[in-house]
């Protein structure tokens, strides 16, 4: 089953020579798609167009969604309320959502190490935006620490980008990603630790108190730019 | 076992204890580079893009880049192809900044940023990428601390 | 179309998986338990329910996420099935995890947003992940699962020569089935958790994209440590596996929130110890 | 006292950088190739910042004030900008500036996020008020502003934009942020078309300069002024609620 299948789909693919040498890898499969700026190019691989659609996906649904009214239960009778979030936070939030999934989607389509590191800043800091609106105190306590926490990620993050830069002579993740180009660990290490504290990833304590803040659909965005971009940096550094 | 879990827990647990955890990583990690380092796997790469040259005696010292106005400069960048105008950018100088080389041999003290000094065509064409990245963040964080502002001043 | 075609099968198998994982738990409790084929009904009967939009309710959002839980994993069977790269399916493992908090936080209900703030918590659980994938990266040199399978043929298979990397995927596979000590978004005290306002049609949804989650972890566990096998034996494997789960279901308590992420954490740290250790032996035996 | 000495090491690693950057009259810059018992200068560099690394972190590790800890948070992101100064290229330079940027952006957010949550919301009790503020800040604004524009880009911004956050901050304003946040967004704009300019009609890269040169200068010299206007001061020497109930 598998051979036959494996066939029929390498078969449609079109086996095309790209103009950056970069036509298959161990890894994530064929380029599908690139895009040059410059000196940072950047590409869609089958593995990171699903993280770009799925990024897409919930951007446009918090681009439409309205929020949802939490529903507070008053202790000792029945009494219930909702929290309605006013407009202005709304469309502060919106925004900053949208800012969120336009970030993670330059994040996963990322051909450049230090490109990659920025968009990954990006996110850090719209994901305390997002959170940083709510007025709940509890919630702002643990958004200072998120972001605190953010910005200590931009030297592992930098870091890393600059020891790439100064071991391999290069930042583009077409050169980075061939067999030829070693890259030490310990800036790999420092790239994965840095978007770990930027996306906060796995960093379970504060994100999961900032998520019993209103507006389910903003801060979904939260998670879905730290897991795509953390998805990402796996990628990127298991390919170095 | 279950004690050493229970007290695990409860530090992960606090967000205050955030940093502290966080910055035991980046220690663990840096301790790491130092091995590293001291295994020699760590090495300068001397073939750098966008290299460095510094002529003491050009008045734009040290932010010469090379180049005159409408003569594109020699840029090593790492996909000339993409940019056929490469090398322009960090020749060009306004006609005022030529005017003041002729005047004053520190004008690059300055940090001048007359185009072709310190933004050069790495920050506004081959890596301008970076450069919007850049102020978009600079932008959201402004939309950030002017909004928290704003509000509170309702 | 044959894709399809799996897609209905696997849905079917992983429902049944799901009612002999209940089955095998309530015996060992020795309770009757319900039959088999009792997820299966639940679905059909979800489907005619009435079903509708809570008023409290993010609407886009909370519309949205059930195809996007089938999506998902509709196309990590297709990956799976087609040998594609493995940080693929794992990706959708992580994407998983957002439609749970979307699952949860859409409703604006308190149940639903615990179980929501508790999904978050259990984010732990992606670090053993990129440990094992790493560790398998390290091993085999390639993410592409044909690769991987290919290296099993020739060089034995990895649940004997990579046994803490398949240890640590093994917790990444129990944390997502039911009643798993790790299941912490589920846990009684909170109704179903991030499930509880999705009912009617939206709730048969979502137990056909779970149904399929459960065959995919269960199949890519049994691809990548034992190898390529005919179907029938995947199923016979996939089933062997989920019996191994179903026991611990069965005898161990859930565990706290925070505990659960403690024990994910000390499986990561067992994978790099193994992997450093494997690293100064001067690689793979 | 641990930030005090972080901070000391820091400059100290800078310094040091900056020694062996430029040791001499060389005609081209050796990072890597100067050697110092027989480890080459990026590498002596790149340990003087991992101790840096070790410094601020476990003074960071140590901190419990919420306040002292947003500040050791530039002192290590200064520590991120060493490392890469280290390699000592054109493209370093080119890199430090997102990377400063980033943490300025990122200092300015989550000072404000620590006044909304810990509610500092009590007026100063005085107000720096020295006579330059009174009688100078117009020809003082103006002078800066026309040097910046001489100096365009970058820096240019950086001067005028002090010169109006000078102005600003002494005379007080209240409803031109809005005004000049919006200027400030058409002037990134300008220098998003001018990048796209670039990219896809490379010949008229002169124009695509003019457009990026003027779009940033009035971008980053906004920004700053903006900080300026976020002082309370309305610049007669009264007082002015800053909202809230006045509650600490």
């Amino acid at each position: 089953m598998y051979e036959a299948m494996t066939a029929s789909v390498t078969a449609s693919m079109p086996v095309s020579e790209s103009a950056y040498g970069f036509t298959q890898t161990d890894i994530e499969g064929q380029a599908l798609f690139s895009l040059p700026f410059g000196d940072i190019v950047n590409f869609l691989t089958p593995y990171t167009a699903v993280l770009f659609v799925f990024a897409l996906t919930f951007t446009i649904i918090a681009l439409i969604s309205k929020p949802e009214r939490q529903v507070d239960t008053v202790m000792g009778g029945d009494a219930y309320y909702t929290k309605d979030i006013s407009r202005e936070t709304l469309r502060f939030q919106r925004f900053m959502a949208i800012a969120c999934g336009l970030a993670t989607m330059g994040g996963i389509m990322a051909g450049d190490v230090f490109n990659f590191t920025l968009f990954t800043a990006f996110i850090g800091i719209t994901n305390i935006g997002i959170v940083a609106a709510v007025k709940n105190k509890h919630i702002l306590d643990n958004a200072f620490e998120y972001g605190l926490l953010a910005m200590i990620g931009t030297l592992p993050l930098f870091v890393g980008a600059a020891l790439v830069l100064a071991t391999t002579g290069t930042l583009s993740m077409w050169i980075l990603f061939t067999p030829e180009v070693a890259v030490p660990l310990f800036a790999k290490l420092l790239l994965v630790i840095g978007v770990i504290a930027e996306g906060m990833a796995p960093v379970f304590v504060a994100k999961a108190e900032i998520t019993r803040a209103p507006g389910a659909p903003y801060i979904l965005m939260v998670h879905v730019s730290s897991l795509l971009i953390f998805l990402r940096v796996i990628e990127i550094v298991i390919s170095m | 076992m279950q004690l050493i879990i229970r007290k695990v827990s409860r530090i992960l647990q606090n967000h205050n204890n955030l940093t502290a955890v966080y910055a035991l990583v980046v220690i663990i990690v840096a301790a790491i580079g130092l091995i590293s380092i001291a295994a020699g796997e760590i090495t300068f790469e001397k073939d750098q893009l966008y290299p460095k040259t510094i002529n003491p005696d050009s008045p734009l010292n040290p932010y010469d880049r090379g180049g005159s106005p409408f003569v594109p400069a020699d840029i090593k960048a790492q996909y000339p192809g993409n940019f056929p105008a490469i090398g322009y950018i960090t020749g060009y100088l306004s006609p005022f900044a030529t005017a003041l080389i002729k005047i004053s041999p520190y004008f690059g003290t300055t940090i001048v940023a007359h185009p072709g000094g310190i933004l050069d065509e790495i920050l506004y064409a081959t890596r301008g990428l970076d450069t919007i990245v850049e102020t978009s963040i600079l932008f959201v964080a402004f939309t950030t601390a002017m909004f928290l502002f704003r509000r509170d001043e309702e | 179309m044959m894709i399809l075609l799996y897609i209905i099968f696997a849905v079917i198998v992983g429902l049944l998986f799901h009612g002999i994982h209940r089955k095998v738990i309530a015996r060992i409790q020795t309770r009757p338990g319900p039959p088999i084929w009792q997820e299966f009904l639940h679905v059909m009967k979800f489907s005619f329910k009435q079903t509708w939009i809570p008023k409290t309710a993010s609407k886009v959002l909370f519309v949205a996420i059930v195809p996007a839980v089938i999506a998902i994993w509709a196309g990590a069977l297709y990956v799976l099935f087609t040998g594609g790269s493995l940080l693929v399916i794992f990706g959708v493992y992580l994407l998983h995890k957002i439609t749970e908090h979307g699952l949860g936080l859409s409703s604006g209900s308190p149940y639903g947003k615990l179980g929501a703030i508790r999904s978050v918590l259990s984010a732990a659980s992606e670090i053993p992940l990129i440990a094992s994938i790493a560790g398998i990266y390290f091993v085999t040199g390639s993410l592409m699962i044909s690769d991987i399978v290919a290296y099993q043929a020739d060089h034995g298979i990895l649940l004997i020569t990579a046994l803490p990397i398949a240890l640590a995927m093994y917790v990444i596979i129990l944390s997502k089935v039911p009643y798993s000590p790790f299941g912490i978004i589920e846990a009684k005290e909170i109704v179903s958790g991030n499930k509880t306002e999705h009912f009617g049609a939206f709730r048969a949804g979502l137990e056909v994209g779970f149904a399929l989650k459960t065959f995919v972890l269960l199949a890519v566990f049994v691809t990548l440590f034992i190898g390529a096998m005919p179907f029938w034996m995947l199923l016979i494997a996939s089933l062997i596996l989920l019996l191994t789960m179903s026991f611990i279901c069965a005898l161990t308590p859930m565990l706290s929130p925070y505990d659960a992420v403690t024990i994910q954490i000390g499986v990561i740290i067992i994978v790099i110890i193994y992997m450093a250790f494997i690293a100064f032996a001067g690689g793979m035996p | 006292m641990i930030a005090a000495i972080s901070a000391f090491a820091a400059t100290a690693t800078a310094i040091t950088t900056s020694a062996t950057g430029t040791a001499g009259t060389l005609t081209s810059l050796t990072v890597g190739e100067i050697e110092l018992f027989g480890l080459s200068n990026f590498t002596i560099g790149l340990v003087g910042a991992i101790i840096c690394i070790f410094i601020s972190f476990y003074a960071l590790m140590r901190e419990k004030d919420d306040l002292h800890r947003l500040l050791l948070t530039d002192l290590i992101e200064v520590i991120a900008l060493i490392a890469i100064a280290l390699l000592g290229t054109d493209l370093a330079e080119a890199l430090i500036l997102p990377g400063l940027v980033v943490g300025v952006a990122e200092l300015t957010a989550m000072s404000q996020i620590y006044i909304v949550k810990e509610k500092l919301v009590r007026e100063p009790e005085s107000y720096l008020d020295i006579e330059v503020m009174h009688t100078a800040p117009a020809i003082i604004a103006v002078g800066m502003l026309i040097y910046g524009i001489i100096l365009s880009g970058f820096t240019g911004g950086a001067v005028a934009g002090l010169g109006m956050l000078f102005y600003f901050a002494c005379k007080g304003t209240e409803e031109k942020t809005e005004i000049l946040e919006k200027v400030s967004g058409y002037a990134w704009v300008m220098w998003v078309v001018a990048f796209i300019v670039f990219m896809t009609l490379p010949a008229y890269w002169f124009f695509a300069l003019m457009l990026a040169g003027t779009g940033i200068l009035a971008k980053v010299a906004i920004k700053i002024s903006i900080l300026g206007t976020m002082r309370k001061n309305d610049g007669s020497g009264g007082r002015r609620s800053m909202g809230g109930n006045g509650n600490v």
